[in-house]
């Protein structure tokens, strides 16, 4: 019977109203026999507003609901979820975008906007009319969940998850989790020892018996859906046996070879066979073989030779495995900017040069009480280094330099009084709990701060000191003067891991090449892919505050999609209507998703028609576009209810 | 080894605190057939042939840097002729690779 | 031994050996000018098997339908045709036997009417290269080369693609010189001249679909002329919607096309359909370098892409 | 069958002009009818099409493309339009100004009486066709050189019948004779200026160019108890092969002077739209295609078969007439060389 | 320059993909970023989703202008939509001008969801171009053919 559409036109409270005429569009809107009721509302969104829907569906016992507002993308959401608590299906309702498209852009043509915004409401019009009461579709869901990459932020969604009773398999690809917050010596703004607070945290994940740890592990493929990822992992051969190994570092001794330690940035050396960290969980020692003298053929074996409780076995290669999780959180975190590429600065070229990572591991070094390097008195640190920087096209601000670099001052400067510690700055972003005290209390123990950007560092080749001139913009004058070490203060990027596991999940990527979230406000740790979820610098700069909220909040919403035990998926998605399908197979070499196979229908006459698999087809409609015979279409954006939106032109 | 464009270019700064063994060549010239195996398998890439020529007219190999030799004995090993073989240096002095 | 002989005597071998149910091919009934398709199943029948220059059609159209195991005649055309339909999963490259012909090219028997200003052919007679044929009030001579087909012409793949028993030796390529000359002409005049140009010449349609019918890569169950909700073209004579019925037929052979002339054989009006699918098929070329039907397991280059597909027309 | 008007012999008193002169008629009409006549299309084709001036119609033709029935039941037609949901306002149908068809050969003025019999009959009157019959007078051509795919005289038609036409007109080689039949050709013919009564002569050579003509018919076809013998073929294996090289592509049928199946669509945007009639094909699947998918004629066979039972048994036991002129189209046009006659003697062979 | 009707304004309509052109389009407005008022958008999945037929009845119901847009190549949210689009688009739109439909009826591009500028200044660019065009005339399905054969 003919359909009962109920239209609301919202005046969004004059962001609407203000440039369109809603009396006009009502007006016009008249007519068609089943537009049964033309409402308008202030706020169409607000808690009356959609009582007001609620209500005219009921009485007017409407089907179809068309909303003239702000963009589906915005508030769509909550009138689906109006469309649902009415008892009707939230696919029968059409929003027509009358204000992103209309009002806010053509607030200077009043009549156009008018037009355009009747134009656009009869399209959702002619779209709801041939809308189907889809429902959603539901997946058995289990409680498995695969946490990518082991920093802080992979640590602590996985102990939330663990101690939620959920099953987690935590896979980093280094020896060791812990990730750069392991590195650190101190953190803002409290100054408590980086190792100290991160360690307990390490040590719970093995003792968690929900924690499945997977250390020197990659993914290297995934594939399926929300409820049914089929994820397969290679693990590294670490040669050493770490329930034999007892930690007694005598095959350190006889290991030939020295390679720089990577835990500390390479300012130290480690050899072939090492323990990752001192706080390395798990706490073994592994043989890098890419580095030792070789083990095909055998070069040294020295290692071996010297190990009691032979715990060194050579016959050990890389292994695969495959495991099933429901939902994944990807928490690969990033690197530093390698400062070198700004050649004006002189990393790599000048001795006392560093970046902060390097200073926080020369801060760290315990070893014999003798310092790594002497630093001098004469400190610089320059900030926003491969941040804020259109040169190297990284334009977005790193968030955490400015208060790394007032700690690393604070603690240099108490290490030995007497110093003098400049930070140039742009502007001092000291925007978080505590930052700004800490900020007042670093200038008041002496840190000098200059506002002004470093122009060029040129070093003397005998005593290595180094010039710096910039212009402090406060007092107007040109610096020039000597330091004995400059820190450069290096921002963050995404690393090598975030872009191999974008590759895999079809994630997109931001401007800023970090892992975009589906809604920066709404919806801040999800992705566009159903069951995959973002948390820590993998989505975007951070400091480990906001890292470990994230890691919380992706959790939760992994454990509100899983606690459910079944997924509802979108059901718009293709079909194929198999008495026209004649079987040419364009559609499944386009789909992205392999989700239509070309199958025998009728065993009988052996015809072989395309069929599609709704769990993995995501409703893009590339096949229906492909396909000649139009045997393929996508319900919910079907090309008779596209063709039915032309003829408004 | 290392190099420029690695992330770690660096030369450790505790380079000088750490002891590695230094590795002294010795090279029977005439005994050697220029099969090459030394060369080749040396993990350290510290020979190459040299443009002399022994008395059978082959090329006998070459130390290239005696800094980068740790002593491994993998080309005594695989040396078919024993021609060649490393001996550990006492460290009078350190040295770093 | 001639082609045609030896043609017979694989059929017979096929059929008595069971190879295959049915030896598609062409016979001679006496129609002056044209051969028409034939379906031999019986041995004896074999010498009803012709082979000359007005074996026109592209006999792959008659295997999409077939569940049986079937011979087919083929020429260079004919063959591409078959390999694009083996790779739209229409046909099985066991159920059907190739007999490939080497073609030197057909005659277009518009162009002998054109040449006799439509006179009324009764009777014509085929030796070696020459025709003779006989009206009422006429005779003439005919060189078979002078009204060879025009894809004939520009024809790129003489030899069969592919084939089971060839027939006959390899010809020499013929050195196509400006293969795509009329569809250039067309490009440089001014879009005016080319709307006037296609609107003359789709105005003589009469939605017939002979053109559809005759094309052996048009096997969809329902055309999308046929399609309701939406009906995307309208079944009117309407020149809007006869221009829409052939960009998007054509559209739909992008790639595929073999350029046999089936269709432009088949339009009782002279539609000139081939400037619509040859064009398709220069563009192909110029885009993706790709020719149809030349390889098995060959994507079509609609369900195929290259990171760097040319895109200098996007914004 | 439609009893047409005859005008008493009395008053068949034939008219000639010069040949050359044929444009001045064509003129004289124009001016008072809408003329259609053979246009030359393109140097095969020639196909009827609206006259401006007399230089335009080309009357050295053998026969048009397209049937003259396209004149009267075209291919595509408006029905009625209709806006919004309320009653259909049907696009009246006033006659515009009478027509006259100039040129047509006999094979297709027959066709019309077939025609007739089908849209104007006892309990059918399709007033679209009617209306168009009733204002068109028409001007027959006999064919002073058959084609070698006719077979008219098969059908008692010949190229020189005096038939279903008003006025019959024969090309006499220096002048063209023409013959009033109906009362209504007569009262035109009488208007026209410039026409000389014949020459007693003229009627001898009528004569003469008649039997030259027939004997120039190359093809015959035997069609007595035809129906019959297909009534007693339905499921003979002889269908089984006949269908094979038919590519379905309805030429046969769009291009028959008789075939007059049609299908009704809409086309509507919004609330306003049209109703069309237009033509159709039992050689197209879709034509029997059911709204469940079930299609009582899915293969070739069936199609073929239908083709050949509707024009010589189901029109015959309907109208009376077998529904085929012997204009020979469907021979020459179809791509694959299928040939009616031919067909039609291995039924007749047929045990 | 065509002559145009006064005050005819061009009626272009814009198939723009969910997930990247129409995020740019709305924030193209919610930046209050003026361009003008002659586009009507659709909503669908992807750029792949665009079947030639749309753009083809788009302009047989009289469109004068059809724009597509989608994500730029290898940013599309269903990995590959828009790599098939941009190779259906190379051919439908040669064809279509080639059978005599003025250059610059139908336009393409890309248009991520955070380039709102870019967004405004393809419509306000689009819409210059096809008022420079006049009203669509080709392939423009008038009203009904009368009874009469043409």
């Amino acid at each position: 019977m003919a359909p009962r559409i109920g239209v609301y036109v919202c005046h969004c409270g004059g962001n609407i109203s203000e440039v369109v005429d809603i009396q006009k569009v009502m007006e016009s809107l008249e007519g068609p026999v089943d537009v049964v009721q033309i409402k308008d509302h202030e706020h169409i969104c607000s808690e009356v507003g959609q009582k007001l829907i609620l209500n005219d569906i009921k009485e007017n016992k409407l089907d179809r609901v068309v909303i003239a507002a702000c963009s589906p993308q915005f508030q769509g959401i909550t009138f689906m979820k109006t469309m649902e608590h009415a008892g009707l299906s939230p696919y029968v309702l059409e929003m027509a975008n009358i204000r992103e498209q209309c009002s806010w852009p053509h607030y200077d043509y009043p009549q156009e906007a008018t037009k355009k915004a009747i134009d656009l409401t009869k399209m959702s019009l002619a779209k709801a009319r041939l809308d189907i009461p889809l429902e959603k579709k539901v997946i058995p869901i289990g409680k498995r969940v695969l946490i990518i990459g082991g920093g802080i932020a992979g640590i602590q969604a996985a102990l939330d998850l663990g101690d939620a009773g959920f099953q987690v398999y935590l896979v980093e690809k280094d020896p060791s989790i812990g990730g750069k917050m392991a590195q650190l010596s101190k953190t803002f703004p409290t100054e408590d020892c980086a190792a100290c607070i991160l360690s307990p945290k390490m040590a719970d994940v093995p003792n968690n018996p929900n924690i499945k740890l997977m250390t020197s592990t990659e993914v290297k493929d995934i594939s399926g859906y929300i409820g049914n990822y089929q994820v397969t992992v290679t693990r590294k051969a670490l040669y050493v046996d770490p329930d034999k190994c007892t930690c007694c570092d005598k095959c350190v001794e006889a290991c030939p070879v020295t390679v720089p330690n990577e835990y500390d940035e390479g300012l130290t050396t480690r050899k072939a066979i090492y323990l990752p960290s001192p706080i390395a969980v798990p706490h073994s020692y592994i043989l890098d073989d890419k580095t030792c003298l070789g083990l095909f053929p055998l070069a040294c074996s020295k290692c071996k030779e010297v190990c009691e409780p032979n715990a060194i076995d050579y016959d050990v290669y890389p292994t695969e495995e495959k495991f099933t999780v429901d939902t994944i959180i990807v928490a690969t975190g990033f690197d530093i900017y390698d400062a070198r590429q700004k050649r004006v600065y002189g990393l790599g070229k000048y001795e006392n040069v560093f970046n902060a990572l390097e200073m926080e591991r020369m801060l760290a070094y315990a070893g014999e009480g003798k310092p790594l390097k002497d630093i001098g008195n004469r400190i610089a640190f320059i900030q926003c280094v491969g941040s804020r920087d259109e040169q190297v096209e990284h334009e977005y601000c790193s968030r955490v330099c400015c208060m790394y670099a007032t700690k690393l001052a604070c603690l240099l400067n108490r290490e030995r009084p007497g110093k003098e510690i400049y930070i140039f700055y742009t502007d001092l972003r000291a925007y978080g709990k505590g930052f700004e005290e800490y900020y007042k209390r670093a200038q008041s123990e002496g840190i000098k701060y200059i506002r002004g950007r470093v122009a060029e560092i040129l070093e003397d080749p005998k005593t290595k000191k180094l010039t710096l001139r910039a212009e402090d913009t406060l007092s107007r004058k040109i610096i020039e003067s000597e330091f004995n070490t400059v820190v450069l203060s290096v921002g963050l990027i995404p690393n090598e891991g975030t872009r191999h596991v974008a590759g895999l999940l079809g994630l997109s990527r931001s401007q800023d090449g970090f892992l975009k979230e589906a809604h920066l406000k709404f919806r801040p740790v999800d992705t566009l892919i159903e069951g995959v979820f973002l948390a820590g610098t993998v989505q975007g700069p951070k400091d480990i505050p906001d890292s470990v909220a994230q890691a919380g909040a992706a959790s939760s919403r992994a454990i509100s999609l899983m606690n459910k035990g079944v997924y509802e998926a979108e059901p718009i998605t293709a079909q194929i209507d198999e008495s026209i399908c004649i079987g040419c197979g364009m559609c499944a070499d386009v789909c992205a998703y392999k989700a239509i196979e070309i199958t025998v229908v009728d065993a009988h006459t052996g015809k072989k028609t395309a069929v599609v698999n709704e769990f993995l087809c995501k409703g893009c409609g590339t096949c229906a576009a492909t396909c000649r015979s139009g045997a393929a279409d996508v319900i919910g954006v079907s090309d008779h209810q596209i063709s039915k939106m032309i003829e408004v032109m | 080894m290392k190099n420029a464009a690695s992330k770690y270019w660096r030369i450790p700064l505790d380079a000088d605190r750490v002891k590695t063994p230094k590795g002294k060549i010795h090279i029977l010239k005439e005994r050697c057939k220029g099969c090459g195996f030394c060369i080749e398998y040396c993990p350290r890439d510290v020979l190459e042939f040299s443009d002399e020529f022994n008395e059978k007219a082959y090329h006998p190999p070459r130390v290239k840097d005696e800094k980068l030799c740790l002593c491994c004995h993998l080309c005594e090993l695989v040396c078919p002729e024993y021609a060649i073989w490393s001996t550990e240096e006492k460290d009078e002095e350190l040295h770093h690779p | 031994m001639d082609l045609q002989t030896k043609l017979r005597q694989e059929a017979r071998k096929l059929l008595e050996e069971k190879l295959v149910d049915v030896v598609i091919g062409y016979e001679d009934e006496g129609a002056p000018l044209r051969t028409t398709p034939c379906f031999i199943t019986d041995p004896q029948d074999v010498d009803r098997l012709v082979w000359n220059p007005f074996c026109d059609h592209n006999l792959a159209r008659y295997l999409t339908a077939r569940k049986d195991k079937a011979a087919v005649v083929a020429k260079g055309c004919d063959t591409r045709a078959i390999v694009v339909l083996i790779n739209e999963n229409q046909i099985e490259r066991k159920n059907v036997n190739i007999l490939g012909m080497p073609c030197g090219g057909i005659v277009d028997r518009k162009k002998i009417y054109n040449h006799l200003k439509n006179g009324d052919v009764r009777e014509a007679v085929l030796k070696d290269k020459v025709i003779t044929v006989k009206g009422l009030e006429f005779t003439a001579d005919l060189m078979v080369d002078d009204f060879l087909a025009d894809c004939c012409l520009s024809c790129r793949h003489r030899n069969p693609v592919l084939c089971d028993v060839q027939i006959g030796e390899n010809l020499p390529p013929l050195d196509v010189k400006d293969e795509y000359k009329k569809i250039k002409q067309l490009e440089e005049s001014t879009s005016e001249e080319r709307w006037e140009y296609f609107r003359k010449t789709l105005s003589k349609c009469i939605r017939c679909y002979a053109c559809r019918e005759a094309c052996p890569l048009c096997y969809c169950q329902q055309c999308f002329t046929d399609q309701n909700f939406p009906a995307w073209v309208g079944k009117t004579t309407d020149i809007s919607d006869t221009i829409v019925f052939h960009i998007m037929r054509a559209f739909h052979t992008t790639g595929r096309c073999v350029d046999c002339g089936a269709c432009e054989r088949s339009c009782p009006n002279n539609v000139d359909i081939r400037m619509l699918t040859k064009k398709i098929a220069k563009d192909v070329k110029e885009l993706f370098g790709d020719e149809a039907g030349l390889q098995l397991e060959e994507k079509a280059p609609l369900s195929f892409y290259n990171e760097d597909d040319p895109q200098d027309f996007i914004k | 069958m439609r009893t047409t008007p005859r005008i008493l012999s009395s008053e068949k008193i034939m008219k000639t002009i010069k040949k050359d002169k044929i444009n001045t008629v064509l003129d004289f009409l124009i001016k008072k009818y809408q003329v259609f006549g053979p246009v030359q299309k393109d140097d095969l084709v020639v196909d009827f099409g609206r006259i401006q001036n007399g230089a335009q119609a080309c009357l050295e033709f053998s026969n048009t493309n397209e049937p003259a029935k396209k004149l009267f039941f075209p291919q595509a037609e408006t029905l009625f339009s209709y806006t919004g949901s309320d009653a259909a306002q049907v696009s009246e149908l006033k006659p515009e100004k009478p027509r006259i068809i100039f040129g047509m050969r006999p094979c297709d003025a027959k066709s019309l009486s077939l025609l007739d019999a089908v849209f104007d009959g006892p309990d059918y009157k399709d007033p679209y066709y009617i209306v168009k019959r009733k204002n068109t007078t028409i001007f027959t051509l006999a064919c002073r050189r058959p084609r070698s795919n006719c077979f008219c005289d098969s059908l008692g038609i010949g190229p020189f019948s005096k038939k279903d036409t008003d006025v019959f007109m024969a090309d006499l080689g220096d002048r063209y004779v023409f013959e009033p039949i109906t009362p209504g050709g007569a009262d035109i013919l009488n208007k026209i200026p410039g026409l000389e009564n014949a020459r007693p002569t003229d009627a001898e050579r009528l004569k003469n160019l008649r039997s030259e003509a027939e004997s120039k018919v190359a093809r015959k076809v035997d069609l007595d108890n035809l129906p019959e013998k297909l009534a007693r073929i339905f499921d003979h294996p002889f269908w089984d092969g006949i269908h094979q090289k038919c590519l379905g592509c309805g030429i046969c049928t769009y291009l028959c002077p008789t075939c007059h199946c049609f299908d009704i669509v809409d086309e509507q945007k919004d609330d306003k739209g049209r109703r069309i009639r237009i033509w159709d094909s039992c050689s197209y699947p879709t034509f029997t295609l059911e709204a469940s998918g079930h299609n009582p004629r899915a293969t070739g066979k069936e199609r073929m078969r239908q083709r050949l039972m509707h024009k010589f048994r189901y029109f015959v036991e309907n109208y009376g007439e077998i529904a085929c002129v012997g204009c020979g189209r469907c021979i020459n046009h179809c791509p694959v060389g299928s040939d009616l006659i031919r067909e039609i003697e291995n039924i007749n062979n047929l045990k | 320059m065509q002559e145009q009707p006064e005050n005819w304004e061009p009626r272009i309509i814009a198939f723009l993909c969910s997930w990247c052109s129409y995020a740019g389009a709305d924030l193209a407005g919610v930046s209050r970023r003026r361009y003008s008022p002659n586009v009507r958008i659709v909503k669908v999945p992807c750029s792949g989703r665009v079947n030639p037929f749309y753009i083809v009845k788009s302009l047989q119901q009289g469109c004068d202008g059809v724009l597509v847009s989608g994500c730029h190549p290898g940013e599309c949210h269903y990995s590959n939509g828009n790599y098939y689009a941009r190779r259906r688009f190379a051919i439908l739109k040669r064809l279509l001008e080639y059978i005599g439909l003025e250059e610059g009826r139908v336009h393409f591009s890309w248009v991520s969801a955070s380039e709102g500028d870019k967004f405004a200044k393809v419509v306000n660019e689009v819409t210059e171009t096809v008022r420079k065009l006049g009203p669509a005339t080709r392939l423009v399905k008038h009203s009904p053919v009368d009874g009469v054969v043409n």
